[in-house]
């Protein structure tokens, strides 16, 4: 009698243990799938304020995807054509502008955190000369996009045909930190050129390839 | 095969056993402690076990490059041990199954251990297309499962993907075949046992079998099922390992020939093991009555006819390669003999084909002392001969440009005595902890050749009348009841 | 509900045989008999059916061969075709070994597990034997008690008749 | 090689346009370019990631993070760099003294290929093994980082300082000041020694080859009053008659001497035109291996055979032949009369070469030649060759000198005398005893270990500079790379110590103002010049020939008839084609590189013809003690393991130089390091045995040839690793019944045969159609490849080119032993006929079988066949069964036994980062240089433009200097490689097999007479 109870307790908690496994099951990651990665950056580089709010065009900084398989970082130098002038946000320079015409003095040059780190990376002092004393540091951005070295990728034979950023990319303009929204499996490589070679892209033709020579050498 | 059905008025188990005689034979057996014998045989074959699995790890840890094989030699020992373990699992299934469906009731003794040497022959087949792999690691994508690849699925036109299937039913269904026959012996087993570990085990694997004859029935009509499905099964496992070669365009290895030819080939070395194996398990255990000289003689029998199917293969191959004329095939088989393998080639004939030649003789079949050394060179060619096949006709083929030797390395050594090792160890190990002879079947054939104890009546009994009854006193009747 | 059956325990498969046989003719009803190894032709003398297993068998046979070739067409022709050593696209002789396998696999397994089922056989189920030496060297047959006038001491009569080394009567609970 | 052809090559970023306030930090980057670009070196560690931690992590639980990686842009983008794109540098080869022109492939400011110049006026296109090569040693972590004063580091003040100080001394006291180097090509540095000597009241600049061209040049100033080196045109001769000249593989300058020889051989003409070559050498040489007519001759025979052939050549002109012919018959006399004839029919379009360093032969050639009116035409002398300078005669005036102690200041400049000299070890002793001696070795190499000051020079590819191989033609070489380490170009030595210090860049610069602009007419301004010379490569200038005198017959001498015993040989030291004289001997590419004669790697031995072997009962390996009779002052003797050569002269012993020097210890680690591994370093720890000490100086010039040698047996054993154990097409001798049968594999015909059937139609390829219905139709592109056997000499430059496009790793010696080398393309090398053997080379590389055996068998779909015809090898999925490769009837496939890449960061950045590196236990092979294909298609989907024909290139095609390898699309009919897939010599190795090889080849012809046995016997088998 009291078996019975025992073996009916016994199914009612694997059924339990069943669907809490199935709801776990969304967030279950093969191994190397890195999909929601989304790691923090040496610079709180906001994509959401350039991309998104300033409308700042991607190829702009990464004028790689156009030309080269690698879409590329974009040097110091790229932030220094605006940085140079925009040194903090807008706010905070009205903010000192009033300051100082209450204390009627010239206004301060106001710099914010971020922005500096730029600065100091290319050794420039406050009057954003070359400071001789020191060194200029490379930015180490951590990578967010990673395929394994076996697969061959190339920005640029996919730009060139009209393939938009945010198809493998997702809204990055509006994320404030980038995040890998792609599993980046090969399936979802395969798949993607064979609805392409089907339904074009652009509403243009084209014929990718899905031998594995394409990425694979 | 008419020829190995035995006078039904010969007896098939020595000295007027009686069933309870059978179980206390066998079982006495398991339950005493091992003999010297046992213990040293053991040791033998766990420290070659040892020293085979340290080869092996050093192998998958540092690369296939610790073996000797080259650019052009890419199979050698290691694809060898494989046929040939594969090979000698086949006896085992001829003599469970094929026996079994020919009715040659002479097997029950010696089927169970032919059925466990095949089940560990397959395993140690097995390790060996795994570790020779270059990436041991990956071997799973042999088997065609979805994944995220898009699917990427195998290729079901390679002989390697015929192989895995192969191997695994091959392997599955042995294991069933194996355990179905042991459930009953396991239940007698476990039922002279009150405790202990052994009577634990055996109650856990008899399934709580109660000898009730319903199940007999239907437990009767599965085995014949099994022993049929065994059957097509071993040839064609045999059939796909030769294709693996037959299918290739290396000349010597391109032959259609290779199926029955590897059956055969299977079937002789196989039988050859069981008999060494027999020899053993029969001194050691004690089982002389059980395994008699009959026994011994059949197989010696069987022996003699697969080895000639085995010698007429060799013959065939050769005419077919000069008969073909083309310079490739013609070179490789004359290579084969006269290159600079000649000296496996003629291992493999001299054992394979000259030395069985004895057995026509009965005074040989019936001198264990002449049928235990002719088992093991069998056994000796029989693997000489998948290193012929794979080595010499690989070392040198087309372009002359890269014809290349192969020496094999110690560490290939050691794996090819450590699969011996694992066998060994497997099956030592089984003839302490099972019953090495199929109690239930032999119990069975226990009457064959001797007059029954009870007539059964031609007809049956009219039902005794009241005044009989009567007569018999129905007072001591009632006495049982209560 | 419980019932009450008469056990006989023989010594040789003889007995039991011939008994069976005898029981059978004069309409008692044989529950089962128990004996240590298959005794032939003991299912004739209890009238038993040819059992059913060979049909799931071939059923099981044919599911999986079929199942798998439609799988080796479909990965190698549909789902993603692939130019193997210019090979055509439906390689049918290729895909013949790896069919046969998964045939006798699923119809040996099949058939197996389909025993187990209907012999109600499970790993570590405690056995109910109906007297010691079962699995050794003794032959049982069980017949029912089935109606009023069951006759016992004809019974027993008739199973001594037949060599029966011991004659119990019991109470089965059903 | 898609860039190649849109982008225009950059001159270097120094000029580049970008020269904002921040340029100077971009160049401040620049020194570690090392750590810059994770993904190339994370590439070099692939699979190795996905080994056993990875196996364990997918048994793990899901949610397994990879390690986290890095990207580190730039801080000042130079302009002309985009991360990812590669651009084309055009400069000069450093590899030898030839000055062939090559463009370097740089990606992300470093170089990671070397390919030849197409325009470039000498090598055309071409470049060999070592230039190839040399891009390895750009990134040798063995490279000297900075100068050295007495053995330790020091800075660049110091040595300058203490250098200084000593010259001042020497200006003051007289003392005499001795610049010792190999041929100089630079216009720029030349001027400016000879400034820096002018300083001095004696200095003097003594040139010295260790392979000496020096008898041509002494006997050019006998005959034409011009100590001069002509420029052989051997596109312009008909007939060549060569003796003991190895034009094809070693000799001054083998590229361009290819490419000429193989524009002679063409036969894609009407009516097929095709150069005759007789070869009269001792040892089998790569040019003597592709002779119409190859005469086995004694060193000493060689000399005889000259003057019958020059009397006869005397005859036909009606001139006086002033020397002795010794007029008892020879054998050679039908050969020599034969080839007297065809000489004199092609007057004007006929050369004689010689390769003896014997002035009198020497002069007895240039009498040829200018018997037969070849000044002029096939040799040039009014534009003669700079490329070998050498002078024996001033050597040997500059070691008396040193022994005497005279010598205040010695430079050292691109030479290794301690190694290359006979007498070395004294010559140490020497250097030491010199006040101020400076090496500029960029290695510590023999020399410069003992000199007290090196001041390492830049490699050929970080510094400014430029190269005069022939007289006007001007090749420049720029920086492709920051240098690596603290080296400093000579250029701007000298200049510091001669006083106006000035950089590389500007010492070029100006002389090119100054001495070449001028010679240049019609030319705008400097800068434009400079600017297109600079994007050329190259500039041609005009220049006053040398003043030659007509010739004098008076310089004509007799021949020295010397005769050996016949238990004595005469020593034949010669060059590898890869070794040269052992400057590249610390390159593994080169090391593993198979001779292409012997076929054997990673060292040098004995060559003996098979009867001499016989003769002496040796087998291939024995270890012999070669030891010469004192007659020249020292008696050296030589350890040497030794190899059965097959047409090579009974009397002679063949010794490779350019081994056994101390730099080839580092060898001993090359290979995988498991159980039982076996050295892959000879017992001294070196690879093979220094031969030079057995050079000796005779009457002013450095011979190669030493007679009366003895052997002795030593019974030991050497293991030699040879690629090619098996050497003909007929069947083992020890396989009976079909003893002589010969196999179908090469096609070999002659002229008079090809003639005759040129009316016959061209094979087709089988269309056999075999089991089953064609289901796959190649509508796209269709990639496929034709070699021409006529053309390839086996030089073997595709061997190493491939090795550096496709990343493929060195092995070791012992892997070699154990038939494991990994090239991709190897070149097949059979013998046919008994004595005087017939050579085929024949290039096997992955045939690209449209029925490929090796895709049916692989279990996993590693291997499948892409739709434009390539046999695809995916290397992540590969599980390593091997049966792909047991199947390949052309065993072309090769397997990772271990992990064979090396962590050598440095050394590393050659490696390709559009290739990926392979771990172990996948197989790898030859995908026609896939990753071109791929970057041609995405050039031209970019400029939506189709794929011209040419457009890519295979690294093999792109190198091979005869251009006999020919890679294109086969559904273009007007593409070449449809054209020739047309031809009547095209042939598939195994097609009757149906695997459909993409790959055709051209059959073999020899221009010799059908009725010849030998003709036939390759008819029968053609």
């Amino acid at each position: 009698m009291n078996q019975r109870v025992v073996t009916l307790g016994m199914c009612v908690g694997l059924l339990f243990s069943l669907i809490a496994l199935a709801l776990q099951a969304g967030a279950w990651h093969l191994p190397g799938n890195q999909q929601g990665y989304e790691p923090i950056q040496p610079i709180a580089f906001s994509h959401r304020l350039h991309a998104g709010e300033m409308q700042i065009g991607c190829l702009y900084c990464h004028s790689g995807a156009e030309v080269s398989r690698h879409a590329g970082i974009p040097p110091a130098s790229t932030c220094m054509n605006c940085h140079r002038f925009v040194s903090a946000p807008l706010g905070a320079l009205r903010a000192e502008d009033e300051l100082a015409r209450k204390e009627n003095r010239k206004p301060r040059v106001i710099v914010s955190p971020e922005i500096q780190k730029i600065y100091n990376d290319l050794a420039l002092d406050d009057r954003l000369l070359r400071d001789p004393q020191r060194t200029p540091q490379p930015i180490a951005w951590t990578r967010v996009y990673r395929l394994p070295d076996f697969a061959y990728f190339n920005h640029s034979a996919h730009v060139d045909v009209g393939v938009a950023c945010q198809q493998c990319h997702g809204p990055v303009e509006t994320m404030d930190r980038v995040r890998q929204v792609p599993d980046l499996t090969m399936g979802w490589c395969v798949n993607c050129h064979r609805t392409a070679s089907a339904a074009g892209v652009a509403s243009k033709p084209v014929h990718p390839s899905t031998d594995c020579s394409t990425c694979h050498y | 095969m008419a020829d190995f059905v035995l006078p039904a008025q010969q007896s098939l188990i020595a000295g007027n056993k009686t069933p309870a005689d059978v179980t206390r034979d066998i079982c006495h057996s398991l339950e005493g402690r091992p003999t010297p014998l046992w213990w040293g045989g053991f040791l033998v074959a766990f420290s070659l076990l040892l020293l085979g699995g340290a080869a092996v790890t050093y192998e998958v840890a540092t690369g296939i490059g610790t073996w000797g094989v080259n650019r052009t030699v890419g199979w050698a020992v290691g694809i060898t041990c494989f046929v040939f373990w594969i090979g000698i699992g086949h006896a085992g299934t001829l003599i469970s199954a094929i026996l079994f469906l020919l009715r040659q009731r002479w097997r029950t003794s010696v089927n169970r251990s032919a059925e466990a040497m095949t089940i560990f022959a397959v395993m140690c087949a097995g390790v060996f297309p795994m570790i020779h792999l270059g990436r041991p690691w990956m071997a799973y994508w042999l088997f065609p499962y979805p994944n995220t690849r898009g699917s990427l699925w195998v290729n079901f036109r390679s002989p390697l993907v015929w192989d895995a299937f192969a191997i695994g039913t091959y392997f599955t269904i042995s294991l069933v075949f194996w355990y179905l026959g042991l459930i009953p012996d396991l239940a007698t087993v476990r039922d002279r046992l009150c405790c202990g570990f052994r009577h634990k085990l055996a109650s856990l694997l008899s399934l709580g079998w109660n000898g009730s004859f319903r199940t007999w029935h239907r437990y009767e009509s599965v085995y014949l099922m099994l022993a049929g499905l065994a059957t097509p099964l071993v040839l064609s496992v045999h059939t796909i390992v030769s294709w693996d070669f037959a299918t290739g365009i290396i000349p010597g290895w391109h032959a259609t020939i290779f199926p029955p030819y590897f059956v055969a080939g299977a079937i002789f070395s196989g039988v050859a093991m069981v008999l060494t194996l027999v020899l053993v398990a029969r001194k050691t255990m004690r089982l002389e009555d059980y395994i008699t000289i009959r026994h011994i003689d059949v197989m010696c029998k069987l022996l003699l006819l697969t080895s000639g199917i085995v010698g007429i293969a060799y013959a065939t191959e050769f005419f077919t390669a000069l008969y073909s004329t083309g310079p490739f095939e013609e070179f490789a088989f004359l290579n084969r003999a006269f290159g600079p393998f000649g000296w496996s080639y003629g291992i493999m004939v001299s054992c394979n084909v000259l030395v069985p030649q004895l057995l026509w003789f009965r005074k040989v079949r019936s001198n264990l002392w002449m049928v235990f050394p002719i088992s093991i060179l069998i056994n000796v060619g029989m693997w000489f001969e998948r290193f012929v096949i794979i080595v010499t006709s690989l070392h040198r083929d087309f372009l002359p440009s890269s014809w290349t030797n192969y020496r094999p390395t110690p560490i290939e050594i050691s794996m090819l005595l450590g699969s011996f090792g694992l066998f060994f160890t497997l099956f030592l190990l089984f003839c302490r902890l099972l019953p090495v002879v199929a109690m239930a079947e032999v119990k069975g054939v226990l009457h064959v050749g001797h007059e029954r104890r009870v007539e059964l009546p031609a007809t049956p009994p009219s039902f005794p009348s009241v005044e009989e009854l009567e007569a018999v006193g129905a007072g001591t009747a009632r006495g049982g009841l209560g | 509900m419980s019932r009450r059956v008469v056990v006989g325990v023989f010594a040789e498969e003889g007995g039991l045989l011939g008994v069976t046989r005898a029981a059978r003719a004069q309409g008692l009803k044989v529950i089962d008999a128990y004996t240590p190894y298959p005794v032939h032709g003991l299912d004739s003398a209890m009238g038993l059916r040819p059992s059913r297993l060979p049909w799931v068998c071939f059923l099981a046979a044919i599911a999986g061969a079929a199942l798998k070739l439609w799988f080796e067409f479909w990965t190698t022709m549909v789902d993603w075709p692939l130019n193997v050593g210019g090979k055509p696209w439906n390689s049918l002789p290729a895909f013949v070994p790896v069919t046969f396998e998964v045939m006798v696999l699923s119809a040996g397994l099949t058939t197996v597990f389909a025993f187990l089922v209907l012999a109600r056989l499970w790993p570590g189920k405690r056995p109910v034997l109906v007297s010691h030496g079962i699995t050794d060297d003794r032959f049982v047959l069980v017949l029912e008690e089935s109606n009023a006038q069951f006759d016992l001491d004809r019974v027993r009569k008739l199973l001594e008749k037949f060599g029966a080394v011991r004659v119990e009567e019991r109470l089965e609970e059903a | 090689m898609a860039e190649g052809k849109t982008t225009k090559y950059w001159k270097s970023w120094k000029e580049g346009p970008g020269a904002s306030p921040l340029v100077q930090i971009s160049r401040d980057e620049f020194p570690e370019p090392l750590d810059r670009p994770a993904e190339q070196f994370s590439r070099r560690s692939f699979l190795k990631a996905v080994g056993f931690t990875a196996a364990v992590a997918t048994a793990g639980a899901g949610c397994s993070h990879a390690p986290v990686e890095k990207a580190i842009p730039y801080l000042i983008q130079p302009e002309e760099i985009i991360p990812g794109v590669s651009y084309f540098y055009a400069t000069t080869c450093g590899g030898c003294s030839a000055g062939c022109g090559v463009l370097a492939k740089n990606r992300d400011s470093r170089p990671i290929k070397l390919e030849g110049n197409s325009e470039h006026p000498i090598s055309r296109g071409g470049l060999c093994a070592i230039g190839q090569a040399s891009l390895l040693d750009l990134y040798d972590s063995h490279r000297l980082k900075e100068p050295r004063l007495d053995g330790k580091v020091a800075s660049w003040e110091e040595v300058d300082r203490e250098i200084i100080a000593r010259l001042a001394e020497i200006r003051k006291s007289v003392g005499s000041v001795r610049f010792l180097s190999g041929t100089i090509l630079s216009p720029t540095l030349n001027a400016q020694i000879k400034k820096f000597l002018g300083q001095f009241n004696d200095g003097r600049h003594i040139v010295y080859d260790a392979l000496s061209s020096s008898a041509i040049l002494d006997a050019h100033q006998e005959t034409h009053g011009q100590r001069l080196l002509p420029h052989f045109r051997f596109d312009k001769a008909d007939v060549i008659a060569s003796f003991d000249a190895d034009f094809l593989g070693t000799w001054i300058s083998p590229v361009e001497f290819t490419r000429d020889y193989a524009a002679g051989r063409r036969l894609d003409t009407k009516p097929l035109r095709m150069s005759y070559h007789a070869q009269f050498e001792s040892r089998l040489s790569v040019t003597g291996a592709k002779a119409d007519r190859r005469v086995r001759v004694s060193p000493q025979e060689l000399g005889e055979s000259m003057v019958r052939l020059a009397s006869r050549l005397a005859r036909f002109a009606g001139a006086p032949f002033p020397l002795t012919v010794n007029d008892s018959a020879s054998v050679q006399d039908a050969v020599l009369e034969d080839l007297a004839k065809k000489l004199w029919q092609a007057r004007g379009r006929s050369l004689v070469v010689c390769g003896v360093q014997d002035v009198g032969l020497q002069v007895l050639a240039n009498y040829m030649n200018e018997l037969l009116e070849n000044y002029g035409s096939t040799v040039d002398v009014a534009r003669p060759s700079l490329q070998k300078g050498g002078n024996d005669r001033e050597l040997q005036a500059l070691l008396d000198e040193l022994k005497g102690g005279k010598v205040a200041a010695l430079f050292l400049y691109g030479v290794n005398p301690v190694y290359s000299l006979p007498h070395g070890p004294q010559f140490a002793e020497w250097i030491k005893q010199v006040p101020l001696a400076v090496s500029f070795a960029d290695r510590l190499d023999e020399t410069s270990a003992v000199a007290r000051f090196v001041c390492p020079d830049h490699h050929a590819l970080e510094s400014w500079s430029d190269a005069e191989p022939v007289l006007g033609h001007i090749s420049l070489f720029q920086p492709a790379i920051h240098p690596l380490g603290r080296t400093r170009a000579a250029l701007e030595s000298f200049a510091i110590w001669g006083g106006q210090p000035k950089t590389a860049y500007d010492a070029v610069r100006d002389y090119w103002r100054e001495n070449i602009f001028p010679r240049i007419r019609g030319a705008a301004d400097f800068q434009s010049f400079w600017d297109r010379s600079v994007e050329a490569g190259f500039a041609v200038v005009s220049a006053d020939p040398p003043k030659t005198t007509k010739f004098r017959t008076t310089a004509l001498r007799d021949v020295a008839k010397t005769t050996v015993a016949s238990d004595k040989f005469s020593l034949v030291l010669y060059p590898k084609v890869a070794m040269l004289d052992g400057r590249h001997t610390e390159n593994p590419w080169l090391q593993e590189l198979p001779d292409p004669i012997s076929k054997v790697t990673w060292d040098n031995y004995a060559c003996f013809s098979p009867r001499a072997a016989q003769r002496l009962g040796l087998e291939e390996g024995d270890v012999v003690r070669v030891e010469t009779d004192a007659q020249i002052g020292s008696s050296p003797a030589l350890e040497l393991p030794i190899f059965i050569q097959p047409g090579q002269h009974d009397q002679i012993i063949a010794v490779a130089l350019g081994y056994g020097s101390k730099g080839t210890e580092r060898f001993s680690d090359i290979g995988p390091k498991w159980l039982f591994a076996r050295p892959d370093v000879g017992e001294d720890g070196r690879i093979g045995k220094n031969a030079s000490p057995l050079l000796s100086f005779e009457d002013g010039t450095l011979q190669y040839i030493r007679e009366g040698v003895s052997i002795r047996k030593t019974g030991k054993r050497h293991t030699l690793a040879s690629t090619q154990t098996h050497q003909s097409l007929t069947l083992p001798g020890n396989v009976p019944l079909l003893g002589g049968k010969q196999r179908e594999i090469v096609r070999e015909t002659t002229l008079p045969v090809l003639v005759a059937d040129a009316k016959s139609p061209s094979s087709e390829p089988s269309k056999a159609n075999g089991l089953w219905p064609p289901d796959h139709p190649y509508t796209g592109h269709k990639w496929a490849m034709a070699i021409d056997l006529t053309a390839c000499t086996g030089c073997s430059s595709c061997v190493v080119a491939c090795q550096a496009e496709n990343n493929i790793s060195v092995v070791g010696k012992d892997e070699v032993v154990r038939h494991r080398e990994m090239h991709w393309m190897r070149i097949d090398r059979y013998y046919s006929g008994q004595e005087d053997v017939d050579v085929v080379h024949h290039p096997m590389l992955c045939q690209q079988c449209d029925n490929a055996p090796c895709e049916t068998v692989c279990p996993v779909l590693a291997t499948v066949h892409s739709a434009e015809g390539l046999n695809q090898q995916i290397y992540n999925r590969c599980v390593g069964t091997r049966y792909c490769a047991n199947n390949c009837p052309y065993k072309t496939r090769r397997f990772n036994w271990f992990n064979y890449m090396r962590e050598d960061h440095l050394q590393n950045l050659a490696l390709n980062p559009d290739v990926t590196v392979r771990s172990r236990g996948v197989m790898e092979k030859c995908t026609f240089c896939v990753q071109r294909i791929e970057a041609a298609r995405i050039e031209a989907r970019r400029h939506d433009k189709p794929i011209a024909d040419g457009q890519i290139q295979t690294a093999c095609q792109q190198s091979c200097p005869a251009q006999a390898i020919v890679f294109g699309d086969l559904n273009d009919p007007s593409s070449r490689v449809a054209k020739l897939a047309q031809d009547r010599r095209r042939f598939g190795v195994l097609e009757e097999f149906n695997f459909r090889p993409s790959v055709n080849y051209l059959a073999l012809v020899r221009n010799r007479e059908g009725a010849e046995e030998k003709g036939k016997e390759s008819q029968n088998h053609g």
